[in-house]
């Protein structure tokens, strides 16, 4: 059965190792924080300019002045500190982040990404994800693997103007857990009940697939 | 100590003209100069080019100046709270420069810091990039950002004092520090004045060099965009 | 919270080799990583290059290193209170490279922020140009100054928390921040270490992202370069 | 008769203008402070980090972590602030400083100016000063009019290595108060007692004289 996005936030939560700074990026990303291992110490960095996020504040306590890049009220942890948004963007484009998972539109098997755009439809903006992308070597995307009307996402070239260029190291989908490297999407899991050659399906791009493909453990 | 202190933001603003560009601070709603934006609807300033992260949303921030059509062009790195910008940016009534958040900071930094232009890697490869000079320095390819030039940036503070000097509370810092001293005049709105002397000089977020007029501002909203809370058990 | 806290100064320098390239924070005699520097004496490291903006006096700071001749190389804007520097210059013996004080700084906020390069007016036209590229913007003459590159920053804060939050006091500030998360491993020492959520989120100078190891200094001797005083009446 | 150091920094103080922010070179520069009028606003900044400097501390207050620039143990005025070096010279190359004093070795009449080596014999280094005559707009010079040898030391061009090339606006010498403008050296005032011919002696660059030279008022 494919993943809901809180599958997909799971198992991505899989992949924050100890000692991580993560950026979050809006939507499923956001959820990747309520699922990390409590055995492990991660901070997470907000672009606009916290390091250190905690959970949601209690109903009554939220502060219009602490928020995340979802514009979303938050709390910080202790040891957290607050930032102006150039110091935010030198801990990304210097790599003081170590990982950093954010949502797609599209993904090429090169490791191009397009998440900001649809031209004469949609255009909300870049927001901080140029800069991370441009500049993280440990980038994750949350994506489903098809569109509404089954379209693959997953493709040899994206069509969409894109965000960065050869940049995604991985991508977990409500269907797959896929490397991107050489050219060509990795697969690495499928999700619990879903084939092989599904995934073959609704996977535009060059898909390689070595020996037996393990189910993901969620 | 130069005294920067104004009466009130009429004061504060007295000079502003149409077809000026500015630079406002905040993050989505979060650390605007809420004070400042009133008076621009209040004084019908029109064909504005607005630097600033976010356009408000629809009733409140920059979104009233675009519902009145004040803004003839906006630069800003994320807009998807707004129908209204939506709307005026594909009929085209609406100029926008969507700039990403990082390359935007900076071009506020290198303003302030005088500098003319910088090299950075966000937005290589992409239409972002088209048009400007990119340049390989240590195998990564890097996109030529020049700084921006602005007549006014407006900034609003948690605190500060008549010498200029302003502290910011939380993520409400965002944008608003690097603003300071990158536009000809820069103009603060704070919370709460202090005397000179009360803030520690060891934790004055930006010395009041980088600041022409301040104001204590008043009726702050302070609009929350995203409540999101937990019950306590 | 992401523990960076280590026992003390050897530990923090366990891995530091000879031929190595450090970042130095202070001014002067004031914000010196003290321990650190009695750590590269006491290990004998040598064939060091350093920046630093200057080389200490000939009994403190960086001068005890060059008493003990461990430093190939000096990145700095200005040496002028040491004798022994000046003479292992002039001789031969001491690689120097001058630097003005403000670029000597954005090449380490540079390397700390990921821009390769930056362009500055300062030393166009002079011997500090020779070689390198320059270039027009805006009517005015630029020079194009690279990102530092170094294998340890050593900094000194007045307090720090085992996440490696720093705050820094008075003037011995200075180039300490820029030189955090400019090389490979930072290494911070403090004066004082407190309780992780002691400090104030909303003043902490730089954020322990910047920091691998930190550790509550000793014996800091501080001293006075120019003990200059008036009398009360 | 020629103006001794305080001459010349009471002479440069008049030029501090209401509202102004300075910087302050070491040396005669740094005495400048002790004779600004009383009935006007100025800061002062030092380039290792500080705004808002106030005199030298009450013997046993001072603080080995608030120095200027010339290492000296400084206070702070109320609403002063620190900040680290990269964030001093946002204010100097940025312009935000109004006005810079510093020292020289020579001066051209182009503006040029050298004052931080003399090959093979003396390399203090530039500290601050390439940075500040780079970007200020508004340089004033304090020095001798000649060396020790009686040499001009306000020349057609400099023989030592440049800090900064066509940045003084005015230099303040024992003799004379000049203006750098079109290629020449504009006398504007005599130290008391100083005749032109003498100002006209002691200067290897152009010197335009134009009518009455009035004496400075200190």
């Amino acid at each position: 059965m494919a993943l809901d996005k809180i599958g997909i936030a799971k198992r991505i939560a899989q992949e924050v190792q100890d000692g991580f700074y993560v950026n979050l990026g809006i939507g499923i990303p956001t959820l990747v924080a309520n699922y990390v291992r409590e055995d492990i110490e991660v901070e997470f960095q907000s672009e606009n300019g916290v390091l250190g996020m905690g959970a949601f504040p209690f109903d009554g306590e939220e502060d219009a002045d602490i928020i995340n890049a979802g514009k979303q009220t938050i709390t910080t942890m202790p040891g957290a500190s607050f930032f102006d948004s150039s110091m935010s963007f030198a801990m990304i484009r210097g790599k003081h982040v170590d990982l950093t998972i954010l949502g797609a539109m599209e993904v090429s098997e090169n490791g191009d990404i397009a998440n900001w755009k649809i031209p004469g439809k949609m255009v909300k903006g870049m927001g901080g994800a140029m800069d991370l992308v441009a500049s993280a070597e440990n980038i994750i995307v949350a994506m489903m693997h098809t569109n509404k009307h089954g379209e693959s996402k997953i493709l040899k070239k994206c069509s969409l103007p894109l965000t960065g260029v050869g940049c995604v190291t991985k991508v977990v989908t409500n269907l797959a857990v896929l490397e991107v490297k050489d050219n060509a999407f990795y697969l690495l899991e499928r999700a619990p009940g879903v084939s092989v050659e599904a995934i073959q399906n609704a996977t535009e791009g060059t898909l390689i697939i070595n020996g037996e493909i393990p189910e993901m453990a969620i | 100590m130069i005294n920067k202190k104004v009466k009130n933001v009429q004061e504060a603003l007295a000079d502003v003209k149409s077809k000026m560009t500015f630079m406002l601070g905040g993050f989505g709603l979060c650390g605007i100069p809420e004070n400042a934006i009133s008076e621009l609807v209040r004084l019908d300033i029109r064909e504005v080019t607005c630097i600033s992260n976010n356009a408000g949303v629809d009733d409140f921030g920059l979104g009233l100046l675009l519902q009145n059509k004040q803004i003839k062009k906006m630069i800003s790195s994320y807009v998807g709270e707004n129908d209204e910008f939506e709307r005026q940016m594909l009929s085209g009534e609406l100029e926008v420069e969507l700039t990403p958040q990082g390359t935007l900071a900076e071009k506020c930094r290198a303003a302030q810091a005088g500098f003319p232009a910088f090299y950075t890697p966000a937005g290589f490869g992409t239409e972002v990039a088209e048009g400007k000079e990119t340049r390989e320095f240590d195998g990564k390819m890097y996109v030529l950002e020049p700084a921006f030039k602005a007549d006014f940036a407006f900034v609003k503070a948690w605190k500060g004092d008549a010498a200029g000097n302003l502290v910011f509370k939380g993520t409400s810092r965002n944008f608003n520090p690097n603003m300071c001293g990158a536009a000809t005049i820069t103009v603060a709105e704070v919370e709460e004045m202090v005397e000179v002397g009360a803030l520690d000089p060891n934790n004055v977020h930006i010395p009041g060099i980088f600041v022409q007029r301040i104001f204590q501002g008043k009726n702050y909203e302070k609009r929350i965009e995203q409540r999101t809370v937990r019950q306590k058990q």
